[in-house]
């Protein structure tokens, strides 16, 4: 174990997938002589080569595209988008080909790429550089979704998703690359795909959250019990595609009350699928509505008071929390 | 037409045996397709189905040219290039049907016919889709080290769209052994070639890559198709560079099952001056005849064997089983997926 | 009112609208000489001349910004995609151009474009042709999203949001084109977005469907009152953004329960949504979990049989409705 | 630069007045951008910032050439364009800061500038993403048979994207009033130019346009550019004609703020040349010495006014008001949006 950054346990996963398998290979803009926009491919140019970490022209139809061919040739490629909000250019890509070819092929083509980059909000960068479409992907049968809030997750998710035989969405937090944790040297470390990890134990409620949401639920949860008396069960989904929901479920029956948070917006978001899910499988467990926290129904403004306000914060869930606690 | 400006009166140095099998292609693709059309109005094949007639030159002169290592990937008009590329004709027919016999066991349909035993790379239904995904095989080809090349067909009306631009631009970048076959059949669905495209000849977008070559050709004339792309083929294979072959050809039929053979859009009277002079079926066996080549007793027995493919693909088809309900959810994902009961009780 | 199918009723609001207001002009491939793949636009180009009724390239993402660049100089641009599945090309300038265009300009330019087309499935287009993302456009804020079941209701919803100021995200029922209904004539007849219609009312079990699947749940609710019993109160929601959840939980106030019912994707679905909101205002009055029938969780297959079953049935809505009224 | 090709000895028949008024602009811009840096650097200022050090002869000599109903759309760089487009620098420098008196009331930011009252269009940060909106301006025009233009600003990466080709055959199918400005700066972020564009002069992607003229010129020339902008403009708004001109030019500092100056892409030793010997403020200062134009003390009274203008710029946006919570909720839809609150009781 060593504490290293969110950021340099994702250049570990793909420097330990590329150094494992020759097929695995870089695609994206300034991945290769710039290191990297986030500097996750630092360094990886200068040990594998421009035909492994491929610094692409601006175009990334053209470059998603190019992943999928050379996977249904064969290849394991990783797409990084400069952000995600780029790939709005490249959804036809992903989901017309990546997701479809193994269905429209019967099963004789298979697409093992992962597609990933910064999701999510940054610093004030604005309604079109801000967004966290973490729920456009998980609804496209086909592709899987992960969404690592944790160092320790990042790497053994990503390391699982090269590995994968399907397309995955590959999320990351763009405000969390600096964010350190333990993580375990060892290569062989995986962690697989729909397991959703329990980040804190309680038992008044259970709160939901991946991604960055998951530190500010964290944080809410220590303030709910040191202020309010409520002990909340923290869990990290991690996969949004396909989800664990059984641990879920688990926690909810003990708790009997849900508060589930997200960064994305809120009608159709990924919470509205969990709240279905959990209504319809554990209706007579629930002993109060089940809230959620979103980021806000609102392109993303950039006043840096406003962007605070539009994203889920502590106190937002503190009050959901003590509703669903019947507290307010 | 106004671009024939050779006529081919070499024969390239083929053998008969070659001339004569390219011949069977063109009239195997053909026939092949006046039967889906059959099939089609009977309510056997459903869902969108373009047909090849009249282009039958340009995926068989083009795809004659390459060796089985190397890759095919075209757009939804692609029952011929399957056929060329050496897919089994029951296993077109039977995904024409829709039942389990068909290349996609059924789930493909017309416009997404795959064969992975013979490089056969689909089959694309987004007008445009599959250029960037031919740069990707492009480039593993590359990757990998090996001489084979990728030959892309593209409809006319993909010279206008955005995946054009990026995926030229980085097989000229990354000098990727590409070859793009653009089939300008004069017509996008309803849209003349020039009510779209800012340009009077497709291949000269070319001219926007450096490394990339252009040139037009009469993609009737099945022997200069094979010509243009064995010189393509070779600029790829020995020098990694692309190239842009624009074949000008005439679709004898509407764009799909669906529209009319002429309407708003072109003269009856323009579609039968083409089948008259220019099929490139019948221009092929002139010059065979020509050069004494072939005989009408080849011509018979061509037919009789073609029809024996197409009868027999036919009935093997519908001697092929339609997809089981759990069939639904295979081929999703590659370990199954266990999860979809839950959501999904009711099927 | 005369009856007249889904697609007349559809030219008819264009026509009218187009005559009325000269800044209206449609777009779209093969809209003009070709009289419109699905003939929506039949006759427009002879009435209104080239530069109103525009035949473009195939070129979604280019003409859809075209119709952005006109809306922000104060044209009203209608933009027709031959079926929504190829706008997924056209995604960035529908989300991060139109939708968010007044926002990032603090209201300076308002953008009253509708982008209007075919969606979902029909006789098996298969996997890349077969969508129906209604979910994905209701997530987003900045836009509006309506999708009519009826011919009359495609009048006047059309004209309506041809009127609006903002981006309009309206989606039609390709196999609904050749149905028919009752069409008021009149040219000022507007139906306002965010209105849902009860289409059949009932006691026992509230429906909510849109576009294609109201007419399988109203056939659903005839099985379920002459077989079952059960009176069923079928809810057309038509506006998917904003959405009148009023209607909606004023019906489950009634019955207490509730299945819905949408030819999309289940995850993420509008109907996670809906689930959401009746949970959450309307948790005491639920007897029974929401059930929803979806699409299946699958790309569309081409096979006749397979695409049948991946669609919603009748067969599908019934025992769902008769599962909630705990019947089975 | 080696694409200098004419000495500008000639001063395009302009008066004096407006020789100064167009250095008073470069000079306006650089004194701004370089304020803004330092607000950034203090934190007053958050996001991706790009500046525009270095370019300022293109926006200048492109915008100058303009109508006041003409319009003007760029990218994300886009201060100095709104700038020389005449929006309020109160008003440019009150949104950086994210206040109520910025031109988008604080929630659009650097890269998200519009100013409707004079045609400047924004300012959109999708690479590429302007384009269309471009053309769309163009098919506006025509459909009002007004004979305004619309320029439009890209950079040098753009010439590699999707909406590239679909716009400018659009631009030239449609005959629209579209004047293509590519500002190449010689790198996209940390990629050079010909690291991504498989064309040695991105002006001659023209050519895969009829219809469309390209030319290449020096764009750290402001008269070269204007000479350029103004025969543009001109096949506009007489001919209804689009042209592509490629601006090359160089940025002095780094892509954005968060960026450095020089690293990986470009040496310390590159960007001290181009500075020392390119500076198309210093450049123009010296055409117009030479001219007799001006003297030191326009030099010391530009830089005054411009002073004034800058400082009284961030004076102006510091007294303006942050925005309120409930803004976060305005300018969503046209009629307000009523229903949030239900969803969103937490704000
Ligand atoms: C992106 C996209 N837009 C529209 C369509 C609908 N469409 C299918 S084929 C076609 C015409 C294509 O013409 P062309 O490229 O010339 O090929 P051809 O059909 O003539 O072989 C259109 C508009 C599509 N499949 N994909
Ligand atoms: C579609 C898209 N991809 C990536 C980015 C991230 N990005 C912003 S600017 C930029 C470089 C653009 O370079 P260029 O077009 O030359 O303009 P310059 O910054 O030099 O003015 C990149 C990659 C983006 N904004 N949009
Ligand atoms: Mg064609
Ligand atoms: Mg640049």
């Amino acid at each position: 174990m060593a504490v290293i950054t969110y950021r340099e346990a994702l250049n570990q996963a793909l420097r330990e997938e590329m150094r494992r398998d020759p097929d695995v290979f870089l695609v994206g803009e300034e991945v290769g002589a710039y290191q990297g926009a986030y500097k996750i491919s630092q360094g990886l140019l200068e040990e594998f080569g421009e035909w492994r970490v491929r610094d692409v022209p601006i175009a990334e139809l053209g470059f998603t595209g190019l992943g999928v061919g050379a996977a249904m040739v064969g290849l394991r490629p990783v797409i990084e988008f400069m952000t995600w909000s780029f790939a709005l250019l490249a959804v036809d890509g992903i989901v017309n080909a990546a997701a479809k070819l193994r269905y429209m092929s019967g099963g004789q083509f298979k697409i093992p790429i992962t597609f990933r980059g910064p999701s999510g909000a940054a610093n004030q960068l604005a309604a079109t550089h801000s967004q966290a479409l973490d729920a456009w992907y998980a609804h496209i049968p086909g592709l899987k979704v992960v969404a690592p809030a944790t160092a320790r997750d990042a790497k053994g998710l990503l390391k699982t998703a090269i590995r994968d035989d399907d397309p995955v969405v590959f999320l990351e937090g763009e405000l969390l690359y600096a964010t350190k944790d333990d993580v375990p040297e060892d290569e062989s470390f995986l962690i697989p795909l729909g397991a959703s990890d329990i980040k804190r134990s309680g038992n008044d409620v259970t709160i939901v959250a991946h991604s960055r949401p998951l530190h500010t639920a964290l944080k809410a949860a220590e303030i709910l019990q040191e202020q309010h008396g409520i002990s909340a069960e923290v869990i990290d989904p991690r996969t949004l595609r396909p989800m664990d929901i059984d641990t879920i479920l688990e926690s909810v029956g003990k708790t009997n009350r849900c508060v589930i948070v997200e960064e994305g917006w809120p009608v159709c978001g990924i919470g509205a699928q969990i709240v279905d899910d959990i209504q319809r499988e554990a209706f007579d467990e629930l002993d109060a509505p089940i809230l959620r926290v979103t980021g806000a129904d609102t392109p993303q403004p950039y006043a840096r008071n406003l962007e605070q306000i539009a994203l889920p914060q502590a106190d937002h869930i503190i009050t959901a929390a003590r509703r669903v606690c019947y507290q307010e | 037409m106004a671009t024939r400006t050779t006529e081919s009166d070499e024969l390239l140095g083929l053998a008969r045996d070659q001339l004569v099998e390219m011949l069977r292609w063109m009239i195997l693709g053909r026939r092949f397709e006046e039967k889906t059309a059959e099939m089609y109005q009977v309510g056997e094949i459903g869902g969108f189905c373009h047909l090849y007639i009249g282009q039958e030159a340009v995926a068989v002169g083009a795809i004659t040219a390459l060796r089985p290592d190397d890759y095919v990937i075209t757009a939804y008009r692609d029952h011929v290039h399957a056929l060329v590329r050496r897919m089994d004709p029951n296993a077109i027919m039977a995904e024409l049907l829709g039942r389990v016999g068909g290349g996609s066991k059924g789930k493909g349909g017309s416009m997404h016919l795959f064969d992975r035993s013979n490089n056969f790379l689909g089959g694309h239904a987004i007008v445009g889709g599959h250029l960037p995904i031919a740069i990707g095989v492009g480039y593993a080809i590359r990757y990998r080290d090996s001489d084979a090349v990728c030959v892309c067909f593209l409809g006319d009306s993909v010279a206008n769209i955005g995946a054009f631009n990026e995926s030229l631009n980085m097989a000229a970048l990354f000098r990727l052994p590409v070859v793009f076959v653009i089939e300008n059949n004069q017509y996008g669905m309803g849209t003349a070639v020039h009510r779209a495209a800012a340009i009077r000849n497709l291949a000269d977008r070319a001219c926007a890559y450096d490394g990339m070559q252009g040139w037009t050709i009469d993609g009737m004339d099945v022997l200069e198709v094979r010509k243009a792309v064995e010189v393509a083929v070779e600029r790829a294979r020995t020098h990694k560079l692309p190239s842009l072959i624009e074949a000008n050809c005439y679709r004898f039929v509407g764009h799909s099952m669906s529209d009319p053979n002429y309407g708003h859009y072109r003269t009856k009277e323009e579609v039968r001056r083409y089948k008259l002079e220019e099929d490139p079926i019948k221009r092929f066996i002139e010059t065979l005849k020509k050069h004494s080549m072939i005989g009408e007793g080849d011509l018979t027995r061509i037919e009789h064997e073609v029809k024996a493919i197409v009868d027999g693909s036919v009935e093997s088809a519908k001697q092929s089983p339609l997809p089981q309900p759990e069939d639904l959810y295979s081929d999703i994902y590659a370990g199954g997926y266990a999860d979809v009961q839950r959501r999904d009780p009711w099927r």
